[in-house]
């Protein structure tokens, strides 16, 4: 029995890696929006397998709010401003998608090497979990540092979060405070770039953060 | 009673300093004029020169402050009191112990630095060019008289002239490179600041040339004649220096009774001769050098003497 | 304690007075209340300070409940603290007398009489602080108050760049001490003097301690390397207040350095001392060269403060070099003529500046070729700045010879040092000073026959008009003070002895008065003796006589004439030597040394009538070489680092991710 | 009393952002503002005067936070009044329209609310909630003008500042997994007093990789060199209150959370400690914002880059560690802050008379508004570091404390403090000095705050209240 839970939560969280690879690989941001989508929902399946596995029933709490605030709303609701702002559909990548790769790879083999060696404190279960949150975590923010525009940077900002939420559901016995201030601020920080982004409509055509950065002060 | 009596010794000294001075100035023009073939002028004109002067009324300039008519008498008191400092027929007078050599200096530095402010007072260019020579030369000058000043202070183990003095006289000093290279250079400051020939031409009225008598151009009357009068002291003062510090035989040390006095007075008088005549046959020996040469000439005096002091630091003997 | 405390009131005094004057008004009595009060506290200093002295009592200690929390405000008036109050008080009294007469008609009351009294209780409390954080605390506040006593003419750039350039010197002076006192304090941090005295601190630490002290006591004090602030500030303020920034604040760097050498580092090494002869003689020289090229009056007296102040460094460097040997009485001897030399230069600078106040005030000018003349206009100042300038050259009977002199016996007494180069340095420095003597004498030669001499070379000078009493009153004291120490300079060796064994040299300079007419005889086998009062008295019994005797021989009369001038008089004050051309002899000999002076002479054609051209570059190597090339390096490596502020938000994201991953790959390897 | 008192100081703000969201008015927002602030400040002194109330499971008080709860709210009262007159005169000459300013006051108050919750949390993830709405209350504050500049700096702070506080959270999480198994699950494993008392059983590997992403997490909100790039674009286009606010609190606010944690690394002997990183980090942005002061032309980003300047030096005086440099460091914290505060006020005023902010377009100000001139110089002075002014004992403790342990560290530190007193001095003499330039308007500026704060400055310089320092001793020595 031991062992099935250890590799369900494996394979959701190796899962989790995979998408976060394929983001890293879309070159149009219709594709972007839906393979976020895709991970969130596969983060609600994580949560929710930790939930039944620590028996802790607040984690459904977080499962569901992950699977329909990231999973369904923010993604329709990105596909609808993409669709009425008309954001150019072209992604303008900074370098290669071959080397992106290459660099998410490196990330994911640091992310291991750094977390592994942490004695077993923490449940075996954490320590794997952990390992694959950091890898996220690290690719999402690769995501924010390969692409120009703002959409998908705050896509990858989006996924790096999902990272966060994959380590706490993994510390096993995380209060529930945390988890929803969690949810909380990803909320805020969702509305903020929402009016930010009709201020930035409101000023400039495009969003692209090229475009931002020639009104520097000095 | 001793001291009526060493009062008497010290104004000995200063009057016979100040009555020979013109007659060294006079001796020294005879010679020269003997080796040009001239007949050249009395040995006592010099004194009448002097006296002529000293009844004339002198014509001062309108914008001739107070500073113009102070600065003779400053002039010759300061080299007056020079000159009877330096020991000439006896060591160990009462007023030596007053000060010592480094003093000495000061003082004719202070005549310097009067005549060179009265120079300027009139506001004439002559005026200008003699002040700002003279300072050049004078801070070329005074540094290498106060090495000199230091070699010897090192070699006698203090800076009070009598004490100096009696240390040559009586310690078998011998000849010693230190002592001669501060010899030369002595000798060279001298011709400096008295304005002898290569140096500066005393007799010269040829403005780019000049540099003392520019100084001393807009005087007149008695206070031309006090500062000829103190010029000489001021030849007479280095003279008899050059005497004392490295000739010193003849002289009278200190508790001798008096009696020998004029023994070392006539010593002095014969010294006074010989040191004049070597500069007279110098003088008529070399040329005029071009103003801007003379710092290299003093330079070279400067080397001497911080050469002679650096010797006698490194080591006791040389 | 009393005296310790009386000074302390002082202080508190001076700041109330400080506060108050923040309510003066152009035009009121404000400038007489804050100078007439500065000269009663001042000189209320001079004399506790001198009590303290003559009493040679034991240190008196005080502690503030102040300053650090644990420790406290430490103050220690001891024998070295009140002769520098002393000179604090003699030279705060000069300058705020004259300030009295002079400041009076002060334009801008509110930029100058707040600081002022200030920066004098700033001085005094450097003189008695006696911890780490208090010496240091009124360090910098004394820089503070004079950084905005040089802005009082802000309104030219110059006086900005110099007030800049001036403070931010000070900060880099301050930083090198607090790191000196870091040294001595160690680790845990016992900034009280008392305990840095018991604590024994290893050679090489101590050296780089002295190394540092020197840096920063040095930049604030204008020794050489650091001293290119020093004409630009001091000519920059009022000229009360650059008679104290001159006169007292360098000797107030100067007691920094002698508390740091003497009394907190131990034992110095013997080639401390070598270190500080050279820069302070070759300093002296590089500054006269500088001044004899100077064309403003109060940079002129800027340049020569930096070559007296080389000249203590030089003694105090040669008191070190013979207490490394042993040699206890010449270490004695070099250390009183140090300190007589910062005394008698704080009388005669003081009188200076307020000599070239009193020019400025009256013509409105400082440049020297628009001067001439004004002894006639100005008898009294003329009178005043003459005796200063005989005193600073080092003439005779006046107090500036006595310090010359005593260094000199002092480099003779030392030909049996052990240490050879110690053989070479101190003749070679003997050498120099006696340049600098002479140098200084041509120099003031130049400024006062340009200045007071000749005949007006500008309208201002011909309409310039005296000063009135009080400032007539603030030249006559220092000028008569300058004759007194110099007569009479027994008594003050005498008060300098228990400062002299105050600073552990084990021994002081034997009684001096003793010898009969008050002769100075500092080492008594060697018979070599100053006697000032019968030097001085032979000299006028000398001079009435001659006077009285040419007088009766050749008459008293006298006629006034045109000039004579070779028979060609010419009228137009051009013809007169000018500043630049008396200081061209010098300049030809030394310039091209030290000064870097290139001439070019442009001649026209033969027939052409057009005029010749003469143009003489002339560049200060220090600053060139070191501060210029400082100050654009920092700029080029400022546009270097600038584009950073420009970048696009993802580059910023790759440094935040390339600081994450290099601190995850630290620890990963760390394990 | 200690409680009520301790709950007033973080339910007034809350409770006033809920009032005020609702006031349309802006006169009568800005005096509720005031009194709120007010109001804060009587409960933070309430906490000083009653004693201490048992460290709960949410909130605690103790040495550390005492003294910067109270200077929060003390800082946080003397700019809302200060706002108060700058908004104000900002509204009469139309660069903000009253629909901008519609939350203002909500949002300040919501912001000086989170700041106390940081502060005053027992709980590790609940002072990181305080933190992140405090951030992204002000990432909305800097947008207000609605100026093209004023929205990319907004939006940069926000991208860098969430990208931070996200890797804060992680580490947040992993010092939770690391007291999991010796403190039990859940809220006790969150605790401050807890996880100090059972520091030493953790596991020493994983609090270095916590503190590593604690480290980059709050060092992008203290401002430190490689991850300082939204704090002078966020300073120099936010309306003045808010950068004096950001510069003087939640700069702090940052660090003290980081100091949190570096209590519990210091407990834990197992641990790597974090001086050199620290130590590295601080040398990094004392010297690089330093350079970068001499090129700025804006007077604001200045004055930003010196608070990049100050945050290096305090981070490097924790780094170096030993009991006088973390008091210097504490020390530093408190002074920077009410010295940076008074000099913004300062700046606000200035900018507003001279209508400008470009540096070459301010000068003469002494001629034009004196007062104005006096305010600004000894703030300039004390941010110098030069005495009477407190800055200047800490800099003192910090340099001479470190020359005797690591000669070359002081050298490359006293090279930083005077590139940046030369760039200081230097736009000293330009602005307050020189001919006048510019318009005379004279204003109806409020002095009172910026005075209040130069001389709580000038006090400390001369003499430190003692429970200051024996709250600031006791920490300095538990921070190893």
């Amino acid at each position: 029995m031991y062992g099935l839970a250890f590799d369900v939560a494996h394979l959701l969280a190796g899962s989790m890696v995979v998408a976060s690879f394929v983001l890293l690989y879309q070159d149009r941001i219709t594709g972007v929006l839906n393979v976020f989508a895709v991970q969130a929902i596969i983060l609600a399946f994580a949560v929710a397998f930790q939930a039944w596995f620590q028996a802790a029933p607040h984690l459904y709490v977080t499962a569901l709010i992950a699977l329909i605030v990231k999973g369904v709303v923010i993604p329709l609701a990105l596909h609808r401003i993409v669709r009425e702002l008309g954001i150019h559909r072209e992604i303008e990548k900074v370098v290669g998608v071959g080397l992106t790769m290459l660099l998410g790879l490196a990330l994911t083999a640091l992310a291991v090497l750094v977390v592994l060696p942490v004695t077993g404190g923490a449940g075996r279960i954490g320590r794997e979990d952990l390992a694959f949150a950091l890898a996220v975590i690290l690719l999402g923010l690769l995501m924010m540092i390969t692409r120009r525009n703002a959409v998908t940077q705050v896509v990858g900002f989006m996924s790096l979060e999902n990272g966060l939420v994959l380590a706490a559901t993994g510390a096993k016995g995380m209060p529930l405070v945390v988890e929803i201030s969690t949810a909380f601020s990803i909320l805020i920080a969702f509305i903020v770039f929402g009016i930010f982004l009709f201020r930035i409509r409101e000023r400039f055509d495009t969003v692209d953060v090229h475009a931002l950065e020639r009104f520097r002060g000095d | 009673m001793r001291l009526l009596l060493e009062l008497l010794a010290q104004g000995v000294q200063m009057f016979l300093v100040l009555l020979t001075a013109p007659l060294l100035l006079g001796w020294t023009r005879k010679v020269r004029a003997r080796l040009l073939r001239r007949q050249g002028p009395d040995l006592l004109q010099p004194y009448r020169d002097l006296w002529r002067l000293l009844c004339k009324e002198p014509v001062l300039a309108e914008n001739a402050s107070w500073l113009f008519r102070v600065a003779p008498y400053a002039v010759f008191t300061t080299v007056w009191i020079a000159a009877a400092l330096v020991p000439t027929y006896a060591t160990g007078l009462l007023f030596n112990w007053a000060t010592d050599l480094i003093a000495l200096v000061a003082f004719l530095g202070f005549a310097r630095f009067a005549l060179a402010l009265a120079g300027m007072d009139v506001g004439t260019a002559f005026g200008g060019i003699g002040s700002s020579r003279e300072m050049m030369i004078a801070s070329l000058a005074e540094p290498a008289m106060l090495l000199v000043v230091f070699t010897v202070a090192l070699l006698a183990g203090s800076t009070q002239l009598s004490a100096i003095a009696e240390f040559m006289l009586r310690e078998p000093v011998g000849l010693r490179v230190s002592l001669g290279l501060a010899l030369v250079a002595l000798l060279m400051v001298a011709i400096a600041e008295n304005a002898r020939i290569p140096v500066d031409n005393p007799t010269t009225h040829l403005e780019l040339t000049m540099v003392h008598e520019a100084m001393v151009l807009e005087y007149s009357g008695r206070h031309l004649a006090l500062i000829e009068a103190a010029a000489s002291l001021k030849l007479v003062a280095y003279l008899s220096l050059v005497a004392c510090l490295f000739f010193p035989f003849g002289m009278v040390p200190t508790g001798s009774s008096p009696i020998f006095y004029p023994l070392g007075i006539l010593a002095w008088i014969v010294k006074m001769t010989v040191l004049g005549t070597a500069l007279a046959t110098f003088e008529t020996a070399i040329a005029k050098m071009r103003v801007f040469r003379v710092p290299e000439f003093l330079g070279g005096a400067l080397v001497l003497g911080f050469l002679g002091t650096l010797l006698l630091f490194v080591s006791r003997v040389l | 304690m009393s005296l310790l405390g009386t000074l302390l009131g002082l202080v508190v005094l001076l700041l109330a007075l400080a506060v108050a004057a923040l309510a003066s008004r152009p035009g009121t009595l404000w400038p007489r209340i804050v100078y007439g009060g500065s000269l009663l506290v001042a000189v209320a200093i001079g004399i506790t300070a001198s009590l303290a002295l003559a009493t040679a009592a034991e240190p008196a200690r005080l502690v503030l409940p102040i300053g650090l929390p644990w420790l406290g405000l430490h103050l220690r008036l001891d024998a070295l603290s009140a002769f520098f109050l002393l000179l604090l008080g003699i030279g705060a009294a000069i300058a705020s007398l004259f300030a009295s007469g002079y400041g009076g008609s002060e334009p801008e009351p509110g930029r100058i009489l707040p600081f002022y009294p200030g920066f004098l209780a700033a001085m005094a409390m450097v003189c008695l602080a006696d911890d780490a954080f208090a010496f240091l605390f009124f360090w910098e506040v004394m820089s503070l108050l004079s950084f905005a006593l040089v802005l009082v003419g802000h309104e030219e750039e110059t006086s900005r760049d110099a007030a800049r350039f001036y403070l931010v010197m000070a900060g880099f002076g301050t930083m090198a001490l607090l790191l000196t006192m870091g040294l001595l304090a160690g680790p845990e941090g016992s900034y009280d003097f008392e305990a840095i005295r018991t604590r024994e601190l290893d050679p090489g630490l101590a050296t780089i301690a002295f190394l540092l002290a020197i840096v920063g006591a040095g930049s604030k004090a204008g020794l050489v390397p650091f001293h290119v602030w020093l004409p630009l500030a001091h000519p920059a303020a009022p000229s009360p207040v650059s008679a104290l920034m001159s006169g007292v604040m360098t000797k107030v760097a100067l007691y920094g350095l002698l508390r740091l050498a003497f009394d907190l580092i131990g034992d110095p090494l013997w080639w401390w001392g070598t270190l500080l002869v050279a820069l302070g003689t070759g300093g002296a020289v590089l500054a006269l060269v500088h001044a004899l090229v100077e064309r403003d009056a109060k940079r002129l007296l800027a340049w020569s403060t930096i070559e007296n102040i080389g000249i203590v460094a030089a003694a105090t460097g040669l008191a070190l070099a013979f207490s490394a040997a042993g040699l206890a009485l010449p270490a004695a001897l070099a250390v009183t003529a140090a300190l007589l030399h910062a005394l008698n230069h704080t009388v005669f600078k003081t009188l200076l500046f307020c000599g070239a106040g009193a020019v400025l005030h009256a013509t409105g000018t400082r440049d020297l070729e628009k001067l001439g003349g004004l002894i006639h206009r100005l008898p009294f100042t003329g009178a005043a700045v003459l005796v200063g300038s005989a005193a600073i050259s080092a003439l005779p009977p006046l107090n500036g010879f006595v310090s010359e002199w005593l260094l000199f016996q002092a480099i003779l007494v030392s030909p049996d040092l052990p240490q050879a180069t110690l053989r070479l340095v101190i003749p070679a420095a003997g050498a120099l000073l006696a340049l600098a003597a002479a140098m200084a004498a041509a120099c003031f030669v130049r400024f006062y026959g340009i200045v007071f001499l000749g005949r007006p070379r500008s309208p201002e000078a011909a309409g310039a008009h005296e000063v009135d009493l009080l400032s007539r009153a603030g030249l006559l004291v220092p000028a008569t003070l300058c004759l007194l120490l110099g007569v009479f300079p027994a008594p003050v060796i005498d008060l300098l002895g228990p400062v002299v064994t105050g600073l552990g040299l084990g021994s002081s300079l034997p009684e001096q008065g003793v010898g009969g007419w008050l002769s100075l005889q500092p080492i008594p086998e060697r018979r070599a003796s100053y006697d000032g009062l019968v030097l001085f008295s032979f000299l006028i019994l000398a001079g009435a006589f001659t006077a009285a005797l040419v007088h009766r021989l050749g008459g008293a009369g006298l006629r006034r004439g045109p000039i004579w001038d070779c028979g060609y008089p010419d009228p137009a004050p051009s013809t007169q030597y000018t500043a630049a051309s008396m200081g061209q002899p010098i300049r030809r000999v030394m310039g091209p040394l030290l000064l870097a002076a290139e001439e070019h002479v442009v001649m026209p054609p033969p027939l052409d009538p057009s005029p010749a051209r003469l143009d003489v570059r002339l560049s200060d190597r220090v600053m060139d070489g070191l501060y210029r090339p400082l100050t654009t390096a920092v700029l080029a490596l400022a546009d270097r680092l600038n584009p950073l502020q420009f970048q696009t938000i993802r580059r910023y994201l790759v440094l935040v991710f390339l600081v994450l991953v290099g601190l995850l790959v630290l620890t990963a390897a760390g394990r | 009393m200690g409680e009520t008192a301790r709950l007033l100081v973080l339910g007034i703000p809350f409770a006033a952002a809920g009032l005020l969201s609702f006031v349309a008015d802006y006169r009568t927002g800005a005096r509720l503002n005031a009194a709120a602030a007010m109001a804060a400040l009587l409960a933070a002194t309430g906490l000083l005067v009653f004693e201490r109330p048992e460290p709960g499971i949410y909130f605690i008080v103790d040495d550390l936070n005492t003294a910067f709860v109270l200077l929060n709210c003390f800082v946080g009262f003397t700019t809302a009044v200060f706002s108060a007159s700058y908004i104000a005169h900002e509204l009469e000459i139309g660069r903000l329209t009253p629909t901008f300013l519609r939350f203002y006051h909500a949002m300040y108050q919501a912001m000086l609310g989170s700041m106390s919750l940081a502060l005053l949390s027992n709980n590790v993830g609940l002072m990181w909630v305080g933190v992140e709405v405090a951030t992204l209350v002000t990432v909305l504050m800097v947008g207000i003008y609605r100026t093209e500049p004023a929205i990319e700096a907004a939006w940069k702070y926000f991208i860098l500042g969430s990208v931070g506080i996200a890797l804060a959270f992680f580490g947040t999480i992993l010092v939770y997994l690391a007291a999991q198994d010796s403190l039990g699950e859940g809220m006790p494993a969150l605790a401050w007093n807890r996880l100090l008392a059972a520091a030493p059983l953790f596991d020493p590997q994983l609090l270095d990789l916590a503190f590593v992403f604690l480290l980059v997490g709050y060092g992008t909100k203290v401002g430190l060199a490689p991850l300082h790039a939204w704090l002078p674009d966020a300073h120099a286009e936010g309306p003045t209150p808010i950068s004096a606010v950001l510069s003087g609190l939640l700069l702090n606010v940052a660090l003290f959370a980081l100091l949190r944690f570096k209590l519990v690394m210091a407990a834990n002997p197992g641990a790597l400690t974090p001086g050199p990183i620290m130590v590295t980090m601080g040398l990094a942005s004392l010297l690089f914002a330093a350079l970068m002061l001499y090129r700025r032309r804006d007077i604001k980003r200045f004055f930003a880059y010196s608070s990049i300047e100050h945050m290096g030096i305090t981070t490097f005086a924790f780094g170096m560690g030993g009991p006088l440099a973390n008091f210097a460091g504490l020390l530093h914290m408190a002074m920077h802050s009410l010295t940076k505060s008074a000099i913004f006020m300062a700046v606000g005023h200035i900018a507003q008379v001279k209508g400008t902010q470009k540096i070459e377009a301010l000068k003469g100000l002494g001629a034009t508004h004196p007062v104005l001139a006096w305010g600004f110089a000894i703030g300039v002075v004390a941010i110098a570091g030069l005495p009477p002014m407190g800055v200047f004992t800490s800099e003192f403790l910090v340099v001479s404390s470190t020359f005797a342990r690591s000669p070359w560290l002081a050298i490359l530190l006293v090279l930083g403090l005077l590139l940046a007193f030369g760039a200081l001095v230097l736009r000293l003499v330009g602005v307050v000095f020189g001919p006048p330039e510019g318009p005379r308007t004279p204003t109806h500026a409020s002095y009172v705050p910026m005075f209040a704060h130069l001389a709580f400055v000038l006090l400390a310089g001369i003499w430190l209240p003692e429970p200051l320092v024996r709250w600031f001793q006791t920490i300095a020595a538990q921070l190893g």
